[in-house]
Parts: C-alpha cells; structure tokens; sequence
C-alpha cells in the first residue's frame, strides 16, 4: 500500500534529474576532500592536536547550539505572537547580523569584550577574548539570527486556533507554548538545531578574529584545518575535514530519524497517489 | 426556585467583515439547557464563540456569573467547548486529547487515565484512544472532541453542533449520556443544533438566530408556535402550512 | 625599530615554571614556530601560549584587546600598523619571496622578465593588503614590466596562490619561499627578488606583562636549537 | 479588536525580557561598526571600489540565490514526495557540506573546476576560477544545503491531503506543485530565500578561495572588508560595513512586508486572548 | 433499458490500523444515485475513499467503466468529491476554491467567472465569494465543498455527509438543486448520510454499512422493510419496533 512512482510522470523524472545534478555537484566536492585528505588520515586520527581539536569543536558547537536555542525560542515566540512596542524594529535588528561577515561579527565581539564591560566580566572571572568561551560567543553571534528567524517562521505557521483551544482547557501560556506551539513546530526545530548545530561545527572566520587559534586550548576543527592550510598542508587540513565530514554523517543520520517519525499521523498516509 | 443568571447578554453586537451581530440580549438561568437554531451562516458559531469571550464586541457586554468573561484569562474561563469542526490536536492521540485538560490541572497519572477511560467507555471510542485525529471517521473525531470537552465537567457547555457526524442510534445514545451528565452536575449547556427533533428533545429553551439578530427565544415545547417575525415561521417550515 | 629586548641573564633550566607568555604569530609561521614554543618550554617550564591568525587580524587583536607579549610578524611591514605598541623587535630570520612556477618549468621562465610573456598568466598578492603582494609590485615596478604582467587575479594570503598554481589555474606566482612546500611546484633559480628580501622580526609589546619570560624566549630564539627548527622549515637563519 | 496583553502574564514578561537581551546584544554589535565605520562612510560611498564591490556583491548575491531557488525546490520536492531508491544517502550527501568550514569548499571548487571538466568549461567559456562566475559558485555551494534543508523541511509540513484533493480536481502533479504545495509553504519558501541571499551578501572564505579579491575585479563588499582589514583600515572596513547594513536593512524591511502577508485568513485573526 | 454498471466492486477488502473493511460486492449503474447509511466508523467513508481509488485493496478490485480505478492517475480520474470535513484549498478564496478545477481544465476567465457565480447562486454562497475558508461557518464551507465538485459535471459524485452542516430550510433546496444537476448531466451519485428520511428522497437504493460490512442493499422505498440481519434491524429503530 505504498505511494507508487506513475512511470510516465514527467514531472517525477524533471525532479529526480535535479536532484541527481545537486548530489553529482556536492558528492564531487566531497570526494575532493576525500581524495586529497585520505592519506592523512590515520595520521590524524592518532594526532592528539587533532583530537582536542575534535572534542573542543563537539564542546562549542553543542554549547552555541543551546545557547541560541534557549535564546532563541523565547525570542522566536515573542516575536510571531507577542505584542510589545517596536517589535517590527527589533526585529529586523535581530535579523541584520545574518548578511554580515562573519570576521566582522568577530571584530564586533572582539570590541565589545575589550571595552570596560568586556574587562569587568573578565575581572568577574568570564573571560571570552582569546577563550573557549569566545568560541562559543561567536558561534552564538553568528547563529543566533538564523536560529530566530527559522523558529519565528516554524511558530508563525501553528495554528493559533488550536492555542486559544488548549487555553480554553486550562493550559495557561506557558504550558500551551509547551504543549502545542513547540510539538506542532516541531520538525521545524530540529531542523533549526540541526543546521545551527553544522554551522557551529564549521565556523571559523568570526572565531578566529575572537580567539585566534591557541593550540591544545582554543583550536577546533576549523581553526587547525586553516592553520595546515595556511602552511601549506593541504592533506592534513583535508583529513580534518574528513573528520567532521564523519561528525556531520552521523549526526544526519541519527537526526533523520527523529525527524522522519512525524506524530500527525493522517489516513492519507495509506493513500496511493501519482 | 430563585435561578441566578449563569450567563448574562447585555446589547452585545458584533462585526465581522461583512458579518454583522444585532444586538443580542439573553440571560441563560444556572443548570439550562439552551438550544440555538438558525439558518447556516445565521451567526450560531459567532454566538458561542462571543459567550466564550472570544471577541471584544462593537457594543454590549457578556457576564458569566457577573464576570465580564473577556476579561478572564483563557485557562480561567472554565467553559467547555465543542467546536464545529472539532479542534483536535493533530499530534496527540485520542486519550492524550481527552486528558489534555486533566493533565493541565496536574491530575495524577492513574487518575487521568482512569477519567479518559470511563469518559471513552460512555461515548463509545475505547477501541480508538491510541488513534491520532488524522486517521478517525467523522463521528469519531466529534465524539474525541465532545469527551475531552465533557472530562473537566465545566461549569458551562457550549456545544457547536455537537452531534451532527453521528447516525441516529448514536445520536440517541448521546441524547441520553449528556443528558446525565448535565444532571448529575448541573452544568449550564448551550448548544447549536440544525434538528429541531434534537433541539426539542435536548432543550428547555430555544432561540432562533436569523441573519445575525437573536430573532426568538421559546421554551422548547412552543417551538412550532407561529411568531409574529414572517422569516422566523418560513425558517421553521410554519409559512407552507398556513 | 631595532634592539632587542631588555638584556637578562640566561635563564637556568625549568627557572621560569609558573611564569607564562602570551605570543602571537602569524598563521604561515604557525609550524616553526610551534616547535620552537614547545622547545622553550620543555626547557624554561614557561607557560607559552601563542595565538595563531591571519597577519590583519593579529594586529587588530593587538590594537583592540592591548594584552600580549610579543608579536612574531611576516615582515617588518606588519607591524606598521601596531607600531605604537611596539616596544622593541629582533629580527629572527629571512623571509624569502621567490618566483614559483610548475614543476619542469613547461614555460621557461627563468626570471621576472619572463612573466611578460604571452601566455604567462601570474597571479599575485594584494598590493596593499599583503606584504608578498607589495613586494611583487615593488620588483615588478622597479623592472618597470609590471604593466606588462599578465595578472589575472590578486589572492588575500599567500596560501591561495599557491594552491592555484598547484591546479594548474595560473603559471607563476610570486610567494614566500616557505610557502612552496608541495609537489608539483619548483621555485625558478633567480635573483631578481633578492633585493626584496625581508626579515622576520619578533616585535616585543608595549603592554607586555611578563617581561622576564619574554626576554628568555628572545634568547631562547638565538640558541642553535631554535634556529636548527627555523631551517627546518626552510627559513634561512639571519646572519 | 486586537489581542491584549494580559497585564500579569509572567510567560509575556520572560519571553520579552529574553528578547530584549538578544536585541541587547545585537544591538552592540551593530553599534560597535557604526562607530567604528561612521567617520569613514561618506568616503566609502564616493569611493569607486566600493561602488563596484556594492554592485557585485548585490549582482551576485541575487543570481546565486536564484541558482541555489531553482535547483533547491525540485530537490526538496523530490526529497519530501518523491520515491527514489537511494533517498536517503541523497539526503545525507546533500546536507554534509552543512558543518564544512567555508573554507574547505571554497577549495574543493577550486579542484573541481581546475580538474579536466573545469578546463574543458574554460575552453567552453564558462570560466570560474578567479571570475565571477566562481563567486557565484562559491555561495552556491555555501547556501544550496541550507536551502534545500529549509524548502524541504516546508513541504514535508504541507498537507499531502490537499495535493491529493487538487489532483482529484484535474490538477497534474506540477500543477498541484506549483498552485497548492509551493503557495502553502510560501512563508518559509521566502524566508530561505531571504537567508540564503543574506548570506550571500556576507560570505567571503569560500570566495576568497576560489577567486581571490582582485580589485574592481572579483572584488565583493567582504573581501572589500577583508582586504581592508588588512591594510589595518579598520575604519574603511567597517564603512564597508555599514553598507552591507544598509542593504540589508533595506530588505529585511521590504520583505518583512512581503511575508507578513498571510493569505490563510482564519476568523481566530480577531480573536481576543491572552 | 440496458443500464451499463458504471462502478464495479468485486470482492474488494482493506485494512486500516485495526479497521477491516469486508470484502464488498457492490455494482451501481450509471446515472443511480446510491445512499450509504451506516453506524458512525463503520467504513462509509473509506468505502467512498475506495472508490475514488485512493487505497489499493489487500483483496478485489474496483472497476469504474471498467478501468481498474487506482491505475489512474489522480487528475483523469473525473471524480467529484465532497470530502466529509471539506478539503478546502486555505490559501485560495472561496471564488478560487470552486473555480479550481475549471483553471486546471484551463477554461477561460470569463468563462470560469461565470460558472462560479452561477453555482455560487444556486448553493446560495454569492455573498462570500472573496473570503478565505478559514472565516467561513460551517455550513457554508460544506456549500463551498459541493460546488468545488458539481461545477466540473463530473460523471460520478461521492458526497460524504454532504448536507450535514446545513440547516432544514437550505437541506430542502440543496435537495432539489442536486437532483436537477443529476438529471441535467446524467452523472452517477454515491452519497453517504446519517438522515434516513435524506436517504430515502434522494437515493434510488441504500447500502447499510456495519462494522466494516456492507450488510444489506436495498430500493430506498424498502429502507424500512425487517432484514434477516438483526444488526441492520437494530440500526434501522426495527427492533424497538418489534
Ligand atoms: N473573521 C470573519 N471575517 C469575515 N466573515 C466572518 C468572519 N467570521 C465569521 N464570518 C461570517 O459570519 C457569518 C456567521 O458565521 P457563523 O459561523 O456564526 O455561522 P453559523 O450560524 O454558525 O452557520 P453554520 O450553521 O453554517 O455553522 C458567516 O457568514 C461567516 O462567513
Ligand atoms: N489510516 C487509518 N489508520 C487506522 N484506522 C483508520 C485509518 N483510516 C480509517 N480508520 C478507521 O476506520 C474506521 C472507518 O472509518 P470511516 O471514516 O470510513 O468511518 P465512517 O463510516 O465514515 O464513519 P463516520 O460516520 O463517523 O464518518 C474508523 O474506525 C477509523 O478510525
Ligand atoms: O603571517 Mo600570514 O598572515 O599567514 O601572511
Ligand atoms: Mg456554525
Ligand atoms: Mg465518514
């Protein structure tokens, strides 16, 4: 009883195609790490550097990820149903960062820790510039305007309707914004999470300008792949990139499946269309 | 017996794109049952919603026991409601809908799963309560939608053609459950129904709406008394008999 | 500015446990000089940390937080920008620009000369955003060619080029000789670029903090052992 | 008739607050360039360069949006609706460039396209290293996986049922595609758009590889940026900047408009509640 | 007269999650108009769903003009449907919704214009022509479901609970106006309804559906008359009776 492809639909054969030309285009590209990083490999694998380098890419991008998130859903929601006085303004605010480059990012929290505040909360014991906690403030000023305006987007499209209902039987805001608003924007979410988490993983240009590359204490994937790149070390640089190509396959896959298990069941999953 | 208005209408009108409310005035006594008739698009459902405290109206205003119920909060309203087209939460399944209320009062486990029983048991969807609503017929969404209404045993009942997905057996059945209920906790009901037969069997009082004016109200027994309103007899199928 | 740093006595073995240094570097010079930290601090016990960046963004680190030691720079250019925090520099060793070209050298090019010709297509760095790029224009502009180069693209660091050439999408290019480290390219045997020869100088930092630690490692750059490490990786040692 | 905030919702106090930190924060961010830049902006708008690199920026940002619109949406359909063996490797190919430095693409187009079939494209005329055409293809690739991820996590939320109704009124699978699926995902469609193009605006590492930042040549505002930085002309850099500010204040507020458009009127639009 | 069968069934089973339809046999002629009844979940609607050829069988087959029905593509499968709860297009007008299928034929404006508003007059839904589906009340969003479906002159109707929403008065018209339609066109009407007396004034025979059986076939003049199966008895109010 499952969907049948209709052997003549054009339209089926129009978007296999394209597809089929995206996955040539991106498998090309990574076979290119492939190719080059490869022989390096195992030398990486066994490299201490490079598994710092792994565990404080996981460690930040984990951490960004939460910290957008739970800055992020409050924002989000705030913003699609809340009514507060220059919400229009704010944002498109919290939106400019998005076309920005991420070196000037950087340079933005790079200023901001080093004026009297930065230094204040450095004497209070958080320090950021030159820190792992940079890389994760950068990480997060680089996310956090995707994060809201992809949840923002998700939230938007839940039926309020179904809010007001579940208030009609009790919930007070937070637990309708828990039980309804949350689950029913759900695979919208994940896949927030999913890409800011990646995103985390591969950022370096914002990171770099924050803490630069410190061995063994501020160098993630990205910043040791730029450094073997910067002297000249192509293959190295591919085999780390080879390892978050690794990172990045499992976690797709694991993810998919959350994703995959949609709750809405309908009758017409049993359908059979062209 | 000294009856307090449970639900007191005062001039309430209303605008809706084009839709307009006439000034109602209607006061429903505690533990009534009121029906409302009317023609499709007569401004039933809008009737509900407004004495749910859905709408600010243009004028007027709606107490529930001396409230003005708008400004009450959502989950402080305590009104049960039956939408029209039932409003079930597309991602959780049948028991999970029906005790969605209880939960929300921070009932125990066993006894929400107790409640959702027994409420499934009495509208006959047992078999059904790991179902999610996507994959439900007509009358098993409308049942789904009635118990989880009818679990928190509100105070009010707004019921928007609570019945109209079931065949006749099962109507009746429902007749009769409700009925109970209403009895054994005197709830307030009002409900929108298209079947006088229903409206007459269910009601103590009724109230025909046409074109947005709250054009009759009659004890249920004098529904097929001629009104002095031409448009009131057509609607109820007076004006051939004449 | 010349000089070394303030004079000190030679630091005896594991004296120095506890103290630290903060250095930055430049990304090319992350290898060498890498090593060379290690080395000082398996001898000094010191705490080094040295921060790795693109020369630009070293500097703006510099300007902006005011904290560091010492500032291992690709030229004595890059520190034009930060020069009112430079306490003193010592240059360390040569830094070489030399004229790549494909391995076997299929379009013989045996000077800058030759980049004039047809077909050669070259490509360079920034004129003002890298110092190998204001170097190229400088021997270029001094053989009075460099209207007549073929420069199909300028590159924002010196790694770039290199990989261009290395795919084939250019036929000479004009870098650091330390950069030249894969296969399939070969440095053209010239002179024409001795003249632009520079020195690496590790520029000591006004707001330094830590001055003892930072004169051990300035001495620490002297001994065989750090020099051995420098030609290791093809720098050539300032005599 | 609009919603009112309920004077005592604690839920409305903390998402507000919460907002009001993001805003905070970028709102320091966004100031630390205006200062920094300010001085230097009426210089950077009569500056040649930067006209060009505002031209290229704009005039390559927008093709590539429109490459990575038109190869996304078959795919994303294909992903969601389609059954095609090997679905789901599909998938995860396509996404696992998601977490790759920018850097590491910018060279595997670097390899692709000095390959032979990069070559034989050359002689075809179609050039792409150190030409436009590769800043074009760099943000492609840098933006194609976030596009089809977001397009893709939209149709899988459209309701498959009034696909099926419209093909049982005649409509053929492109015609349902295009009046039912892509309309009914129409709010995130826009919203991926706006991402992607935001970020093509932003994106140099990937650029920076592939064509360098030949001046007045391949030179777009970031690698302006960059190349600035790099002379140490902070002040210059962040001028450069506040232009890519502008634009993209310019657009998020026209877009803004453009998506709080919704065409599903539902009666709970006038609904009171809290 | 030599009446064609237009819908074949033959021994077509189906299961669904825990629901078994039995295996049907059912043949209805061109230009009939077939009533189903049935208890609420009894399988009306996945029998309507059948025959549209929206699931493939675990046994039998359905064959209209003898075409294996779920062989063909959706959009040349010339069914009009009236989905129990509507299947409005949300994000298109009412004037939209019901001009769909006219635009997918790619008839010109005017044309579609035409044929809109002149359905829109005979289901009484002109004024709300320009409004979305998620304003409009119950009722008429199930007119605007049947218009979507009757302005393409189908040659086979399913309606599914067609007139449920609908209150006596516009039941009677949208009665009469079905049957001219029927007798304009010819087409063929399978139509499910929990109203015995609707059943009766439309249909020239009635199916009786019980837990996933189609148990008995009747002319609708003998909708009434005793069945060996007690089970339809009981359905049909016959047991009291006796
Ligand atoms: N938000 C709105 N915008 C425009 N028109 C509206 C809106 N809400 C309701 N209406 C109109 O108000 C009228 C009354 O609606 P209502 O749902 O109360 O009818 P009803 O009496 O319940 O009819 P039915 O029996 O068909 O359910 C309808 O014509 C509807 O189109
Ligand atoms: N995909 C599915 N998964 C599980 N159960 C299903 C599915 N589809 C239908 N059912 C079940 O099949 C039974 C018959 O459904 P159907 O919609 O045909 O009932 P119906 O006769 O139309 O009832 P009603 O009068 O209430 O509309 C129901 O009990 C329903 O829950
Ligand atoms: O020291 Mo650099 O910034 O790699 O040229
Ligand atoms: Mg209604
Ligand atoms: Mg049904």
């Amino acid at each position: 009883m499952k969907k049948k492809l209709s052997p003549y639909s054009l339209f089926d054969v129009f978007t296999a195609v394209v597809t089929l030309i995206v996955v040539a285009f991106i498998s090309a590209a990574i076979l290119s790490i492939l190719i080059k990083g490869f022989p390096y490999l195992g030398e990486a694998f066994f490299s201490e550097e490079v598994r710092f380098a792994v565990k404080l890419s996981l460690y930040t991008a984990s951490i960004s990820t939460f910290v957008c998130f739970v800055l992020a859903v409050p924002t989000a929601y705030s913003l699609t149903r809340g009514t507060f006085p220059f919400k229009k303004i704010a944002q498109i605010i919290i939106e400019l960062p998005l076309s920005m480059p991420y070196l000037v990012l950087g340079l933005c929290l790079l200023l901001i820790f080093s004026s009297e505040f930065g230094k204040a909360l450095r004497d209070m014991g958080f320090r950021v510039v030159f820190d792992k906690n940079g890389i994760i403030m950068a990480q997060t000023i680089v996310n956090l305007p995707y994060m809201i305006r992809l949840i923002k987007t998700a939230f938007a499209e839940v039926d309020e309707r179904l809010e007001i209902i579940a208030g009609m039987l009790g919930a007070s805001r937070w637990k309708r914004f828990l039980t309804i608003t949350l689950p029913l924007a759900r695979n919208a979410v994940i896949s927030a999470v999913i890409l800011v988490w990646s995103r985390g993983l591969g950022e370096f240009g914002a990171t770099l300008m924050v803490v630069g590359a410190t061995r063994m204490k501020t160098e993630t994937l990205p910043a040791s792949i730029y450094l073997n790149m910067a002297t000249g070390d192509i293959g190295a640089a591919m085999a780390s990139a080879i390892i978050i190509l690794l990172i990045s396959f499992v976690s797709l896959f694991a993810t998919s499946r959350l994703e995959g298990k949609n709750l809405q069941a309908s009758r017409m999953k049993d359908v059979y269309w062209q | 017996m000294a009856v307090n208005p449970l639900v007191e209408i005062r001039d309430y009108s209303l605008r809706l794109g084009k839709f307009k409310l006439q000034p109602i005035n209607l006061m429903i006594n505690e533990g009534e049952i009121f029906g409302v008739l009317g023609k499709t698009g007569s401004g039933k459902t809008v009737l509900l919603e407004s004495i749910a405290g859905f709408y600010r109206g243009c004028s007027g205003q709606i107490w529930i026991q001396g409230q003005d119920i708008a400004e009450v909060p959502l989950e402080k309203r305590g009104i049960g409601f039956v939408y029209q087209d039932f409003g079930l939460f597309p991602h959780m399944t049948v028991a999970d809908n029906i005790g969605y209320g209880l939960r929300m009062q921070r009932k125990e486990k066993q006894t929400i799963k107790d409640e959702v029983n027994r409420m499934a048991e009495i509208l006959a969807i047992s078999p059904i309560l790991k179902q999610y609503p996507g994959t439900l017929s007509g009358g098993e969404r409308q049942r789904t939608a009635i118990a989880r209404a009818l679990v928190l045993n509100p105070r009010i009942l707004l019921l928007d053609e609570p019945f109209s997905s079931l065949d006749p057996a099962t109507k009746e059945t429902m007749y009769r459950q409700v009925k109970e209920i209403h009895q054994l906790f005197g709830c307030t009901i009002l409900f929108v129904t298209h079947d006088f037969k229903e409206a007459q069997t269910m009601a103590d009082r009724i109230g025909i709406m046409i074109k947005g004016e709250l054009k009759s109200i009659r004890r249920s027994e004098e529904l097929f008394i001629r009104d002095s309103d031409e448009e009131v007899n057509r609607f109820l199928g007076l004006s051939d008999r004449v | 500015g010349c000089g070394s740093g303030p004079a000190a006595s030679p630091a005896p073995a594991e004296s120095l446990s506890g103290k630290s240094l903060f250095v930055y570097c430049g990304a090319g010079m992350a290898k060498p000089f890498g090593e060379i930290a290690e080395a000082f601090k398996a001898e000094s016990g010191a705490e080094v940390e040295v921060v790795y960046a693109n020369a630009a963004q070293i500097q703006t680190q510099i300007k902006t937080t005011q904290e560091g030691d010492l500032f291992i720079a690709g030229s004595v250019e890059e520190l034009n920008p930060v020069k009112d925090f430079v306490a003193g520099s010592k240059e360390l060793v040569k830094h070489i620009p030399v004229l790549a070209v494909k391995s076997g050298n299929p379009l013989k090019i045996t000077g800058l000369k030759d980049l004039t010709k047809k077909d050669v297509e070259v490509v360079l760095g920034d004129a003002e955003a890298t110092p190998i790029g204001k170097i190229a224009n400088k021997a270029l502009t001094d053989l009075r060619v460099l209207a007549e180069v073929n420069v199909i693209a300028r590159t924002a660091t010196a790694p770039e080029m290199i990989t261009a050439l290395s795919v084939d999408q250019c036929d000479a290019i004009i870098v650091w000789k330390e950069n030249v480290s894969g296969s399939g390219i070969e440095i053209v045997n010239t002179t024409d670029l001795d003249a632009q020869i520079k020195k690496i100088p590790a520029a000591t930092l006004s707001f330094g903090k830590n001055t003892e630690t930072t004169a051990a490692l300035l001495k620490f750059l002297d001994t065989d052992q750090a020099q051995n490490i420098w030609a290791k990786y093809g720098y050539e040692v300032v005599k």
